[in-house]
């Protein structure tokens, strides 16, 4: 259980550093991840994944698309604050209906200079379904999608300062009202 | 004092001459229509009183013969604003007796 | 006694009613002026025993009539106040003019001179009552034609709405608002 | 025309009054219970016995609470809506006959008083223009709450009104054809009988499909489900109504079900024989009670058909009561009107070949 | 509420039993129905718990016909001035009930996002515990609000 | 559904998902009123249409400008009695006529994902169920088989048994809702009695089983919370015994109803390529033909092993998410029958000391035993460091849930990817052209729950 | 006409089911304030805190309900016993026992925490109050009488809605969790008699006979 190190600054580099270069059994998979180089593959949880560099995942996104994942099911963030080098992780579950598998993508996202958001390429433009999920990342991350079509707080309120589920957001509890307890209000 | 036909009939009248001043001053194609139609009931009023006093039942012919081509001009009417205004987005006649589009 | 009262009533009634016409800014303020105007009209139908012409007043004109203006007011949302200014010039002045002459002309005749402008003998009948079989006997017989005519006047004049309305300036995918 | 005659006139005003609003209170009472019924439910049950009281407690409640008046409103036009709604709601009963006229002697003259408001000679022509009138209010609180769905429910309100009108009109010719007459009195009075002793000679038996016709009209112009577009709660919240509060909007309650137990009425009298039905050879008292009682009887089965359909069907789309209006119900009221005049033809003048 | 009211003569009195009378016989519900407890509200309107008994099916989805607001469900930061707003738009008397753990204090979810308590929005006549609570525990809390209704002065 | 005579696909213009350059037509530029975004493409946007050759239908496009006067932008929500909760639609109309619509969401945004960040495993079962409470049971079980992923622990059988007895019983629930309240919005008023009048039969045992009618908290890691109560075989035969005769009550009141085929047939169509593209999953998509079926493609928790059907329609509307919906009850009720005559015995939770409190009884006797209690009620159990993403079918379509782990007893990361966020992205095609009826019927009949959008 | 026969169908389902509610068993309604319905025996109602048969306190202040509560609803303060008028049968009793209801989320998981068996869950739902300091429920309303009945505030006596000597027995939900996963506990009652009072019988689950021994295979 430890093919996908979260502890531990050096999970990425030794990621990138893993010389001969695993690819999963299933041939599709296997042509799509045979056309990008920089594209990882991994078995996480029984789950094939790719962890792609940011700068490709539109063309690797594309290419999946036409490999036969014509579905993307889910796309969302993980904050790794001092856990990793690289803060923000985007998560997006790719689903293929006539060949029955699913593939997570993992595009890690460097937080960026302070006072400068995460940016990462949109995947709107290849999965229109992305353009919900993108929004909702960008509304509780502050991840920036370039060229979405609309990127606009979507669940929380237009003039909502942060972003919740960031590891730096408090969650923000009031204290619960007793009789007895010297909380009350 | 009885109500006497010239009664009716100046009453009639100072109503045609509203619908007439309504339709000259008014440019809003809906409220001219309105107009017309004031003119006719105008005219209406005096068929019937008319008809009365000369104990004829003509004159209510006649306002039968106007409500129907009242309602008909209505229709029509109506019907060509409705589509004046999908292309031209007004009800306006000024800006409609330019000859443009 | 009833009747100059009611004259007085509906008379002026129909006078605001005919003045909200013209003078309304807001075309809906404009259709119930015309609305009052056309009820007050009906009253003096009764009042002058022509029940019938009265009741056929009041379903046409309220029952389709008005009820299309307003339907055609509230589709295009014209209720909105319009640009009154002159294009003509001295066109107000003269309207004022023009109607006025016309009603002291009315009034010269009225009070003035009894002028017997009406020639036609009185057609002599017992009672000239607007009843519906009176209407009917008549109007079946002797204005048969007119009769005709109009009817012929209305299918064209449906025939012409349907026209209208089905013709669009632009391609649509669904017509039914047009429908009536 | 003494004294006693206009007593007679103002008693049969209040007389009216009274009864629509009693039959208004049973009606929503009766409404609530049967489309629980129609659901496995009891329906109210806390407001007076059974809870025949829940109309009163709505309408006090109604009467006690604030009246909003909504800033962007046409004042003018929003206050009078909801009294002209229930202007030609009141007018309307005053033609219908719910009973055999009896007399009395009054003031030393023996004086028949029909069971009528008013006997017009016109007064079919009367109950099209009253229920022609009765859409204004609507159109005009629609238009004047000056927000956009009271808007939108306007606008459905003079379509629908003018589709509807038409069908309805229509399909009373042939009612008119067969009884002769526009009064409503002679009109109940041209159904009495049998034919053949089992048969009533009811015009809904030759007229039936003027009678549906008119059924279906009747239930779009009263603006009840199926064809409640225009307070469609789902679609545009309240419809016309929806920035109306307090006793106004009581007003429109009222009138809504007013209009319903009118056109009720209409129905049980044009086509279903009015207060006609068997005596059993009573006098007297009973003979002139129990027309009163199957006039009742067939306005509230009808009114029940009402409720029934509500709880049952799914509410039209627009264009679909467009299209069932100008499409299916005036063609249909059309060929009828045309078969039943060359019926009645034949009859008065004889067959043509003949 | 009305100064004039007080000391009530023998009529304001009786005057203010009929109206109590019938405003707790004829309590029209908002349909404000946010999260959970609003299938339990709508649950408690069918067939098994049926409001109708007390004059309660007619949910008005016009704010202005309504006299009681069920905030039935979770009251987000975004979604309070909505309610806020709804709940001026209904003309006086006008009650509120705060239905479940949620909209009464937050619940479980003692987070940004949610307002912990809708009692900091809007007067609230009556909690029901409970998430959701039961039809029959809405039914409770409907009952309590009529109790409190009846015993309470006439109110315009 | 092969009995239907199927009415001709209604006629509409193709509108492909990806359009190309060449072909695009003008992009609306019409701004909304208060609180809109625009929904223009900017500059940038335009660069990538060429490059990519490749461009989204973002909303609908309009064929040509329309003036701006007969246009009229209403709200409809976020409290509007038809948008199941507290969605709002900003919709222009023209007339009657929808021409675009942008649904505005997070109304009811309840941050439970920041929630179930501090929650335990143990705990967070009750936080997930609360997000489609429509269908709890099926958060539960899918964050239970997430957590249950990264623990890699056995399921006794009968564990996996009541759980497929308990989410199919609540799928039925949650489609008589669904039928209920669509019912509603087309205007049968008795539809929505009948249809809740069917679900309380289910919810009383759901209440007998696990105490409560909603938010059940009942499907947790390592099997469930409780055994099935006694008597449970007599109410499974009843509830299987009853719903098909109302599920034939709604069939005789709706299926062949003009009235209904009227406002339903042609209603909110979308094709399957669009579904595809833009994520939309469950009825909607098999409405168009798709038998996208994760108990079928990708089983869980033993599904396999009973026989059903995947309903599926074929074009796409309104009705056939309907008919879908009524196929699937009597479907659902055909597994709750099979797991009910094969029932295993054994153990409703895993013996998995890591996972499972020990057995009370075992408390008074052994002091290991109770310290090992406390243990568990005051740290929960570790969960060992890695990510998982665990998809089911829900009534809405593919639930799925993502966790992260750092190897603590609560979550790092808990994400729930909600079927019906990504459905309501198909409302503005399938509005687009609609009439505000329609409208209303298509929200219904797409039965998005907004606790599960917002999250 | 086949769409006329369409619509009599619609119309009969209503039409039968009026003839049902009128004459027949088809009225499903509970007239709630006057009867109530079943609540099933797991039913997780208001809480109670329990008494020993002897009239002591179960609670022993350790805090694991307030630990275990997903919405930090539980405040519990445990005090050492009084060595002349022990509370509780331990060393430490609950000196403090807070719940707000109005947090509460009736989950059950305080009820499965509790190692005593203290705090149980009744089949009272009636909890609304106009007033939210009402519904914090503090130990004086929620400790059970020492006869065993609860505390409730809201009873009518005239038509308790709940009949209040069943509360005295075990709580369903206890029972239904009581065995935790261990096929050869089942039916077995693991815990001590709630309320001091009653003892249900155990549910008859699907393991049909009582294990010989149930000692070692456990830690």
């Amino acid at each position: 259980m430890t093919e996908v190190p979260i502890n531990g600054a050096e999970a990425a580099e030794e990621a990138v550093e893993a010389p001969p270069r695993p690819l999963p059994d299933h041939p599709t998979l296997a042509g799509l991840l045979e056309q990008f180089d920089a594209v990882e593959w991994r078995l996480s949880s029984g789950q094939d994944t790719a962890v792609v560099p940011k700068s490709q995942l539109r063309d690797f996104a594309l290419a999946a698309r036409t490999a036969g994942f014509e579905m993307l099911v889910d796309l969302t963030a993980v904050d790794y604050l001092r856990v990793r080098k690289i803060r923000f992780e985007v998560v997006v579950g790719l689903l293929s209906l006539q060949h029955n598998i699913r593939l997570r993508l993992r595009v890690p996202v460097p937080a960026g200079e302070p006072g400068d958001d995460p940016t990462v390429p949109s995947l709107v433009p290849v999965y229109p379904g992305a353009n919900f999920f993108e929004r909702e990342t960008f509304d509780m991350f502050g991840i920036i999608f370039e060229d979405h079509p609309d990127l606009t707080r979507i669940l929380l309120p237009d003039d909502w300062v942060g972003h919740p589920l960031r590891k730096d957001f408090a969650i923000g509890a009031v204290p619960v009202q007793f009789k007895s307890s010297p909380q009350v209000t | 004092m009885t109500v006497t036909v010239d009664w009716y009939l100046i009453l009639a009248a100072v109503l045609f001459v509203i619908g007439a001043a309504g339709l000259l001053i008014r440019r809003n194609a809906i409220i001219m229509f309105m107009s017309i139609e004031l003119m006719l009931n105008a005219v209406n009023l005096t068929f019937v009183s008319v008809g009365r006093e000369l104990q004829n039942l003509a004159g209510q012919f006649a306002v039968f013969f106007v409500l129907v081509v009242a309602a008909a001009e209505v229709v029509i009417g109506l019907a060509i604003i409705v589509s004046i205004f999908r292309a031209r987005a007004t009800a306006s006649v000024d800006e409609l007796s330019e000859m443009k589009g | 006694m009833t009747e100059l009262i009611l004259f007085f009533i509906f008379g002026s009634l129909a006078l605001v009613g005919g003045l909200t016409v013209v003078a309304a800014k807001n075309p809906v303020h404009s259709a119930m002026g015309l609305m009052l105007t056309l009820f007050s009209l009906a009253v003096f139908y009764v009042v002058q025993a022509a029940h019938f012409v009265a009741a056929v007043q009041v379903i046409v004109y309220a029952g389709a009539v008005m009820t299309l203006f307003l339907f055609v007011i509230m589709l295009i949302g014209v209720d909105k106040e319009e640009n009154l200014t002159e294009n003509i010039r001295f066109q107000r002045p003269l309207v004022v003019l023009l109607g006025l002459s016309v009603v002291v002309i009315g009034v010269v005749v009225a009070v003035g001179g009894r002028f017997t402008w009406v020639t036609g003998p009185a057609i002599a009948g017992p009672e000239v009552n607007g009843t519906v079989e009176a209407i009917g006997d008549d109007l079946f017989t002797v204005w048969l034609l007119p009769f005709e005519a109009t009817s012929l006047l209305l299918i064209i004049a449906a025939v012409g709405a349907l026209a209208l309305a089905f013709y669009s300036p632009r391609r649509r995918q669904r017509s039914e608002e047009d429908a009536p | 025309m003494d004294g006693w005659d206009v007593a007679i006139v103002l008693v049969k005003v209040v007389v009216v009054f009274a009864l629509l609003l009693v039959a208004t209170i049973l009606l929503v009472w009766i409404e609530r219970k049967v489309v629980a019924d129609m659901q496995n439910r009891i329906g109210p049950e806390r407001a007076g016995p059974w809870g025949m009281l829940q109309t009163l407690a709505d309408g006090l409640k109604l009467l006690f609470k604030e009246q909003i008046r909504p800033n962007k409103a046409e004042v003018g036009m929003y206050l009078l809506a909801p009294v002209l709604t229930l202007i030609p709601a009141f007018l309307i009963f005053m033609v219908v006959p719910i009973g055999p006229s009896f007399t009395v002697t009054l003031g030393g003259i023996e004086r028949e008083i029909s069971m009528q408001g008013t006997d017009l000679n016109i007064g079919l022509l009367f109950i099209l223009a009253m229920s022609s009138l009765a859409v204004y209010a609507v159109v005009l609180a629609g238009w004047s709450s000056g927000s956009k769905y009271p808007l939108l429910g306007g606008v459905r309100a003079t379509a629908q009104a003018i589709s509807y009108e038409a069908a309805m009109g229509l399909a009373l010719v042939p009612v008119v054809f067969y009884a002769g007459t526009l009064s409503i009195s002679e009109i109940v009075a041209s159904q009495a009988g049998t034919w053949g002793g089992i048969i009533p000679r009811w015009n809904i038996v030759p007229l039936f499909v003027s009678f549906v016709i008119f059924f279906i009209s009747i239930i779009a112009e009263t603006n009840r489900a199926p064809f409640d577009l225009v307070e469609a709660e789902q679609e545009i919240v309240g419809g016309f109504h929806t920035e109306y509060s307090g006793f106004r909007f009581a007003c429109f309650f009222l009138a809504e079900y007013i209009n319903m137990f009118n056109m009720s009425a209409i129905a049980a009298t044009l086509f279903l024989g009015g207060w006609n039905g068997p005596t059993f050879g009573l006098t007297g008292f009973f003979a002139w009670v129990l027309p009163i009682i199957y006039f009742f009887i067939k306005t509230f089965a009808l009114i029940f058909i009402f409720m029934w359909v509500r709880a049952t069907l799914p509410r039209l789309r627009y264009d679909q009561l467009m299209q069932l209006g100008w499409k299916r119900l005036i063609p249909a009221a059309l060929a009828w009107l045309v078969l039943s005049a060359f019926v009645v033809g034949i009859r008065q003048f004889g067959a043509p070949w003949s | 509420m009305d100064q004039a009211v007080t000391p009530p003569g023998i009529i304001l009195t009786s005057l203010g039993k009929v109206a109590n009378w019938a405003r707790t016989r004829s309590m029209w519900p908002a349909t404000f129905g946010l999260a959970c407890c609003a299938i339990e509200m709508m649950a408690a309107g069918t067939a098994h718990y049926d409001l109708a008994r007390f004059g309660m099916e007619v949910f008005r989805a016009s704010p202005r016909q309504a006299d009681l607001m069920i905030v039935a469900g979770r009251v987000s930061q975004k979604m309070a001035p909505v309610l806020r707003n709804v709940y001026d738009q209904m003309p006086e008397p006008k009650w509120v009930i705060s239905m479940g753990a949620c909209a009464s204090t937050g619940g479980m979810f003692n987070n940004y996002a949610l307002v912990q308590g809708v009692d900091q929005i809007v007067p609230v006549d009556v909690y029901v515990p409970g998430c959701p609570p039961g039809p029959q525990s809405l039914i409770h809390g409907i009952l309590t609000l009529q109790n409190k209704i009846m015993s309470g002065e006439i109110t315009y | 559904m092969a009995e239907d005579t199927r009415a001709p696909k209604p006629a509409r213009e193709h509108r492909d998902v990806w359009i190309t350059a060449e072909e695009a037509p003008d992009w609306m530029s019409h701004s909304t009123d208060e609180g809109a975004q625009t929904m223009r493409l900017d500059e940038s946007q335009q660069r990538l249409v060429e490059q990519m050759g490749v461009r989204v239908a973002d909303d609908y496009v309009l064929d040509d400008q329309i003036s701006e006067d007969e246009r009229m932008i209403i709200n409809m929500g976020p409290q509007h009695p038809s948008t199941h909760g507290v969605m709002r639609l900003q919709i222009e109309l023209e007339g009657e006529i929808v021409r675009r619509v942008k649904p505005i969401i997070g109304y009811l945004h309840t941050g439970m994902e920041k929630t179930g960040e501090s929650l335990m495993y143990m705990q967070g079962g009750t936080n997930v169920t609360r997000m489609d409470y429509i269908a709890p049971l099926f958060n539960e079980l899918v964050f239970a088989l997430a957590t249950e992923k990264l623990l890699e622990v056995e399921i006794p059988p009968r564990a996996q048994a009541i759980r497929i007895l308990m989410t199919e019983l609540n799928r039925v629930a949650s489609h008589l809702v669904s039928l209920a309240t669509q019912g509603m919005d087309v205007g049968a008023l008795s539809m929505m009695l009948y249809g809740f009048r069917e679900r309380e039969l289910i919810l009383a045992f759901f209440e007998k089983t696990t105490g409560l009618r909603m938010n059940h908290n009942y499907i947790r890691a390592g099997g469930v919370a409780a055994d099935l109560p006694d008597g449970w075989e007599e109410d499974i035969a009843e509830i299987v015994e009853k719903i098909p005769i109302g599920v034939a009550d709604y069939e005789d009141l709706l299926k062949a109803n003009p009235i209904w085929e009227g406002r339903t047939r042609g209603v909110g169509v979308i094709s399957a390529e669009e579904c595809l593209a833009y994520g939309i999953t469950g009825p909607p998509l098999r409405a168009t033909g798709v038998d996208l079926d994760l108990r079928k493609s990708q089983p869980y928790s033993g599904i396999e092993q009973y026989e059903f059907d995947v309903a599926v329609g074929s074009n796409g509307d309104v009705y056939d998410r309907y008919r879908i919906r009524v196929q699937e009850i009597l479907q659902s009720l055909r597994i709750v029958q099979q797991v009910a005559n094969r029932m295993p015995a054994g153990d409703y939770r895993t013996d998995d000391r890591k996972v499972t409190p020990p057995p009370r009884k075992r408390i008074d006797e052994s002091m290991e035993a109770l310290i090992h209690h406390f243990k568990l009620f005051t740290e929960g159990f570790k969960v060992p460091e890695g990510e998982a993403y665990v998809a089911i079918e829900s009534p809405r379509g593919e639930i799925g849930c993502y966790i992260v782990s750092d190897g603590s007893a609560k979550p790092y990361r808990m994400h729930i990817r909600a079927p019906s966020f990504a459905n309501l992205q198909g409302l503005p095609i399938m509005l687009a052209d609609s009439l505000v009826a329609d409208s209303v019927a298509t929200i219904a009949s797409v039965d998005a729950v907004m606790g599960d959008v917002d999250r | 006409m086949g769409m006329i026969n369409d619509l009599r169908k619609g119309f009969a389902v209503t039409l039968r089911v009026m003839r049902k509610t009128i004459f027949g068993d088809g009225l499903l309604t509970t007239e709630y304030p006057k009867e109530s319905r079943q609540k099933p025996e797991r039913f997780h109602g208001r809480h109670v805190l329990n008494r020993h048969q002897d009239g002591m306190e179960k609670c022993i202040g350790c805090e694991l309900c307030a630990g275990a509560c997903p919405a930090s609803c539980i405040y519990v303060r445990g005090a050492d016993n009084p060595m002349d008028d022990p509370v509780s049968p331990g060393e430490r009793y609950g000196f403090v026992y807070d719940i707000n209801m109005l947090r509460c989320i009736f989950c059950g998981l305080c009820v499965e925490a509790c190692p005593t068996e203290a705090i149980t869950m009744t089949h009272l739902f009636e909890m609304s109050v106009t007033d939210r300091n009402d519904a914090i429920y503090t130990k004086k309303e929620l400790l059970v009488d020492p006869d065993g009945i609860p505390n409730h505030m809201f009873t009518r006596e005239q038509d308790p809605m709940v009949n209040l000597s069943e509360l005295k027995e075990a709580d369903g939900w206890m029972r239904a969790t009581a065995p935790s996963g261990r096929a050869a506990f089942e039916g077995i009652p693991g815990w001590s008699r709630s309320a001091g009072i009653g003892l249900r019988p155990p549910e008859r689950g699907q393991a049909g006979d009582l294990p010989e021994s149930e000692g070692g295979e456990d830690d």
